[in-house]
């Protein structure tokens, strides 16, 4: 996106999202980080790490421990004129601020005519594969998504994360914006050490193919990586990046040239995001398909202990099953 | 019709009180203008005609649901009147009296009592209009107390940013048991917001009496649970609302913090032209505080200080008359919300894909063809 | 279901499930109302009306105003014995408890690896039509049905309104129990005094037909019953009943049968429940379809001004049109 | 690292105490038999030996995520010394020395901790074993102050029918700023709840200290707003925590209500094992705390009373590690669970058709197959 761009530095997920949180916080003073635990602990991932020790407590604010007091005073704070980038320590705890979420955040704009939006940034982190305690590994992507008038993006690579978190701050929309744990130090690559902006509603076609259409997001975009290479068929995968509002136009005219398509994520399976790709697709390209959209997710249970999350979530193995499904399939 | 109803004992009026039910000040009165003290009447006065006026207007079919605040109306002006330009609302349902007393523009209100969208109330009137109030008020909480914990997020960024202006919030007993009253005041008590939370003691939420909503003998000492002053008050004594709430609105404007204030008094009429308390509730206490109703109460001080006259009160009453007039039809005035509305105000930026298919299957309705056959679908990669 | 009911009455909606509360708690002491504006008023809709009389204030509790609070301390009830009938009044008020209901009311039973089921009924209004005020005409059943381990149900006529209830609250399962205000007072029919119960997971063939398949519940059946007297097809027109867990035998066997299937909710698109039968269909019947699955919808924004929502919801026009294209469609 | 920390001061030791930091009673001392006051010492010091056991276990890898309750083992048994037959608690993650008063077995908890389904060690470790536990237990709140709530419902229930249960409830201070712990309580106190909700402030939350998370001077306080008696005590003091917690039973069980005590300790320890206190916070408060070391001066009381000898505390120490290494013998021998659990516990009745198919892929899968392809889908109508 930005070829201006000169001196790269590896990051991780972590120390990029850190590294796009301390240019916005320079950048604009009316950007504060707020929630708790991200002051001197610096995050319990570490991702606010040092902005207490450059910005200050006025900047850097820990609250008391409540999910609907941080939203709900953060949408206040929005409506004069800061910008809030609120972190959920975990997905799991965000439910208790749904209603703030539902009926303020997503809501605010509009009951205004206009006159207040509310410029906030919602730092969640969401995903199974740490084997964490119950409730820390949620994926329901989809009570964000069915929300209107919310942006939901989730980057999977350190330079999306940078450039996607400093596009988010400067919405002035509501964005939540989704780290999956288990990515946060899964890998490093090069990301410029300026600031730069990546569209918060793009997908991206991480690998073209013309066989069939791989779509996956967060920590799936890995394990469909994974999965190509054992599969005999041309994907092409595309990393979906916002969830809200979904970029149809990548996807369908990627299935339009593939005409299969396999979704992959988390969520569980009833609903999930998939559910909606799947009907997009079948309803837009029922003449171009050469076999049902697949799904491949996890199932529609609780998220599992720890001794059988790996059974629960999708990996390479079952999105590679998925694919030859879709290119074995004979009407 | 139930046969069992609740039966509540007279609440406790140990409270701060200045105006006797008879009209009478006692002890320390605080130093208003006439002028001024005319201006709260007016405001009382001009509340009270219009929402007779809406009262009308739901049963004729013009609007769907309406609330009052009759019997109630000494604590939005007087709350109010303790603010200055620059200042900040965060009401409830029930404070139109403060909102008349700041100008606020009625026939905005009223527009969206009709229903219309407020996209197209902000386009009629627009909000740089002459009349605008100098104080900034914030749409109600629909969702009960969540615009008390905006109202305190409101104040602390206000604080954060160096702007010397005060919040104000307003809520009913009731909605003091929701998490959202818990989360305002916590964080109102952990970061000394420049705040004022007021809660509007009427004794009833819908059908449920106050006793059903805490423990606690006052809603005023539920702010030591957060270490903050409370203050409780007769909610239908205009000069103690004013009085208390000074001091409060004080204490937030030289960086003490918030201070929570109770004001005391009885939702005299029916929840809103949806409920029939009778059902649940005999009259007794409302037939009681009905003698204590706040207008007699000050119109009967400022006749006897001499500031209002049998003209004065009869030319207050014509003017109210005209004004609620004018204001409805202005209302009136304003163009139904046309469909394409409903998009407005979402995201910002490009629309998507499926914003533009839905605006196009909703156009194609409006024109009466078939929506799902029309060929107006931006199709992939357009 | 039930042959040997005699005597019967007119009930509307509201007449029927207070008699289905009536004989459940005639029938079971553990039957208890909870929530606030339930006990002398008997409910703003004057669902639970006499109860308080009948039973008295220990049977039928009326609670201070908080919706977080009646969820959460009702999962102690259940988890002691009691099968609590909570009343959320409307459905917009309900996101306040949304961390009660996923973390607790549909994980206790799993979390106590079965020792403590949490057998309560969450009576909850929804829909559109009445042109209230903001937030009280949500339709957000996705949010309940992608909730594992709970059952959504929402009965359409006053007969399965009672049969559903009583049957609610002798699952022992978390029941969320939707009931549509329009539907309200809508219309009456005959139903039987006495007891009976209803399925609480099998869809309902309101009308058989050959040439599509139109699916709806709550209030969208009627609309769907008035649409089928416009068009020129011979509908089966299935009222779901169930949303979680979906009846998919009765779904797929009348589309393998017609070929076509319209989806019809009040509920927004975008991950609507429709997408999940959408994906469904098209997943399972690819090969039978003579058309994509069509969905008749709401629009995707958050539900508008009173002068507009009858352009936002569906109605039998916009269900016509949905059959109309589905009956058109030519690959 | 950070560079600044938390600098906190030193909180109030105005609460109730019987132990002074020596080991030394003064006052009036509660009436425990030698044998029962044993029984506590043995709690502890199994709490000890357990919690520095699975400590060992995390750092090997044989358990992902693991916390303490370091210094504040007095609270749990104090507190549940309380209770008798027939009641409940629902606790937090750090009272297990109450559970293992109760005889709560030790092998299940710890067989949790290695991540195993709940179905696989009940279906293990069968519910109706010999030492099952007198006082029923319910699982931690793992969505803080959840449990709370669960509570006060709880027992609400036990009083609705006629039961004279108690009902006891753990929570954190920085949990008391959740949504939870406000209708928790306002519940308890309209309700008259047969509740003893406790909360443990230990002084942090994670890596936010006690001051983050309200505005008032204690936590013992805040039950005034919900019309509670609250009591505030050292929680580092068996004895005192004891006598203060048994009033709030006794109250509870005639019919009083609920109290809310707050049992102030310190977390000298990490917040668990994924933290790293020195981040955020220096030791100079927890070296202080850790000179008021529950156990250390239990122990020094205990021999002051001639109840415990060098000899008994040696053979106490060895039956705890005898005990909790046949614990951990006995939670290493629950198989691990099967995938299929994940499945159970759900909806009870007919499998849908969803759960058949998705066990059936999940089959697939656990034999190599394509579950896509499998034929195993039950379709329509079957
Ligand atoms: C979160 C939420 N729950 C319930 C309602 C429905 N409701 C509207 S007004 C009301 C009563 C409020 O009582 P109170 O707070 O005392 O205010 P009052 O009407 O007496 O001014 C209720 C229950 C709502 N709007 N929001
Ligand atoms: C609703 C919710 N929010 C956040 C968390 C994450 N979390 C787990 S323990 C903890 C700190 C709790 O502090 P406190 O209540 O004081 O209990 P302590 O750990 O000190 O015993 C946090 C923030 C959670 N489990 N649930
Ligand atoms: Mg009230
Ligand atoms: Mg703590």
């Amino acid at each position: 996106m930005s070829n201006t761009v000169t001196t790269r530095e590896e990051m991780n997920l972590i120390t990029a999202i850190n590294s796009g949180l301390r240019q916005e916080m320079a950048r604009d003073p009316a950007v504060i980080m707020y929630g708790y635990d991200i002051g001197p602990i610096g995050g319990v991932f570490r991702v606010t790490e040092g902005l207490y020790d450059e910005f200050g407590p006025q900047r850097v604010i820990d609250t008391p421990l409540s999910e609907n007091g941080v939203l709900g005073t953060a949408v206040g704070m929005a409506v004069r004129g800061l910008r809030p980038v609120v972190e959920m320590q975990f997905m799991g705890f965000f439910y208790n601020s749904f209603g703030q979420f539902v009926c303020s955040v997503a809501n605010m704009y509009e009951r205004t005519g206009g006159l207040c939006a509310v410029p906030m940034t919602i730092r969640m982190t969401f995903g199974g594969g740490i084997k964490p305690l119950l409730f820390h590994s949620e994926s329901t992507e989809t009570f964000l998504a069915h929300t209107p008038a919310v942006r939901v993006v989730c980057p999977s690579s350190p330079y999306q994360a940078k450039g996607m978190m400093a596009a988010s701050i400067r919405s002035d929309d509501p964005v939540v914006f989704l780290e999956h744990t288990k990515q946060y130090r899964a890998r490093r690559e090069p990301v410029p050490t300026e600031e730069y902006l990546l569209s918060l509603d793009k997908a991206e076609i991480i690998k073209p193919g013309k066989d069939v259409t791989v779509i996956a997001w967060g920590g799936m975009v890995e394990q469909a990586q994974l999965a190509l290479k054992n599969v005999d068929a041309d994907v092409e995968l595309i990393d979906l990046r916002s969830l809200a509002p979904l970029d149809v136009e990548t996807i369908l005219t990627s299935v339009k040239k593939t005409g299969r398509c396999v979704v992959v994520h988390e969520a569980r399976r009833t609903l999930g995001p998939g559910a909606e790709i799947s009907a997009l697709v079948h309803e837009n390209l029922l003449e171009w398909l050469l076999a049902p959209v697949q799904r491949v997710t996890a199932f529609d249970v609780n998220f599992p202990d720890n001794q059988t999350e790996d059974f629960y979530l999708p990996d390479a193995q079952r999105i590679q099953y998925g694919i030859e499904k879709v290119m074995n399939y004979r009407y | 019709m139930g046969q069992t109803k609740w039966s509540e004992p007279k609440v406790s009026e140990d409270f701060i009180r200045i105006l006797e039910p008879s009209g009478v000040a006692k002890g320390e009165v605080p130093n208003v203008a006439p002028e001024e003290l005319l201006k709260w009447y007016r405001s009382i006065v001009r509340t009270r005609a219009y929402e007779d006026m809406t009262i009308r207007m739901q049963r004729r079919g013009e609007l769907s649901v309406t609330a009052q605040s009759r019997g109630e109306e000494a604590i939005g002006v007087g709350a109010m009147a303790a603010l200055q330009a620059g200042d900040l609302v965060y009401p409830s349902y029930r404070q139109f009296s403060g909102h008349l007393y700041w100008n606020a523009p009625l026939a905005r209100a009223m527009a969206g009592l009709f229903g219309a969208a407020p996209e197209t109330i902000v386009a009629h009137l627009p909000i740089d209009e002459v009349d605008l109030p100098k104080v900034q008020f914030m749409p109600y909480g629909v969702i009960l107390a969540s615009q008390v914990t905006h109202a305190v997020g409101s104040a602390m960024a206000d604080q954060l940013q160096g702007s010397t202006a005060v919040t104000m919030t307003f809520t009913g007993e009731g909605s003091t048991s929701e998490g959202d009253f818990h989360d305002a005041l916590n964080f109102a008590g952990v970061f000394k917001a420049p705040c004022v939370i007021i809660v509007v003691n009427n004794g009833w939420s819908i059908s449920v009496p106050a006793s059903r909503q805490t423990g606690s003998a006052t809603f005023a000492e539920k702010a030591s649970a957060y270490g903050l002053p409370g203050a409780r008050v007769d909610g239908n004594d205009v000069l103690a609302v004013y009085q208390t709430v000074s001091e409060a609105v004080a204490r937030a404007r030289s960086g003490e913090g918030s201070t929570l204030v109770e004001c005391v008094t009885y939702r005299v009429v029916d929840h809103n032209t949806s409920d029939s308390s009778e059902v649940y509730r005999d009259d007794e206490q409302a037939a009681y505080w009905r003698t204590l109703d706040p207008l007699d109460r000050f119109t009967a001080y400022l006749e006897g200080q001499g500031i209002l006259t049998d003209e004065t009160k009869q030319q207050e009453a014509d003017e109210a008359k005209a004004f609620v007039e004018a204001a409805a039809e202005l209302a009136r005035s304003v163009p139904r919300s046309t469909p394409e509305t409903m998009f407005e105000h979402h995201l910002q930026g490009e629309p998507s894909w499926a914003e533009r298919v839905q605006r196009a299957e909703l156009q194609a309705e409006l024109e009466g063809r078939n929506p799902f056959l029309a060929d107006h679908q931006p199709g992939e990669g357009s």
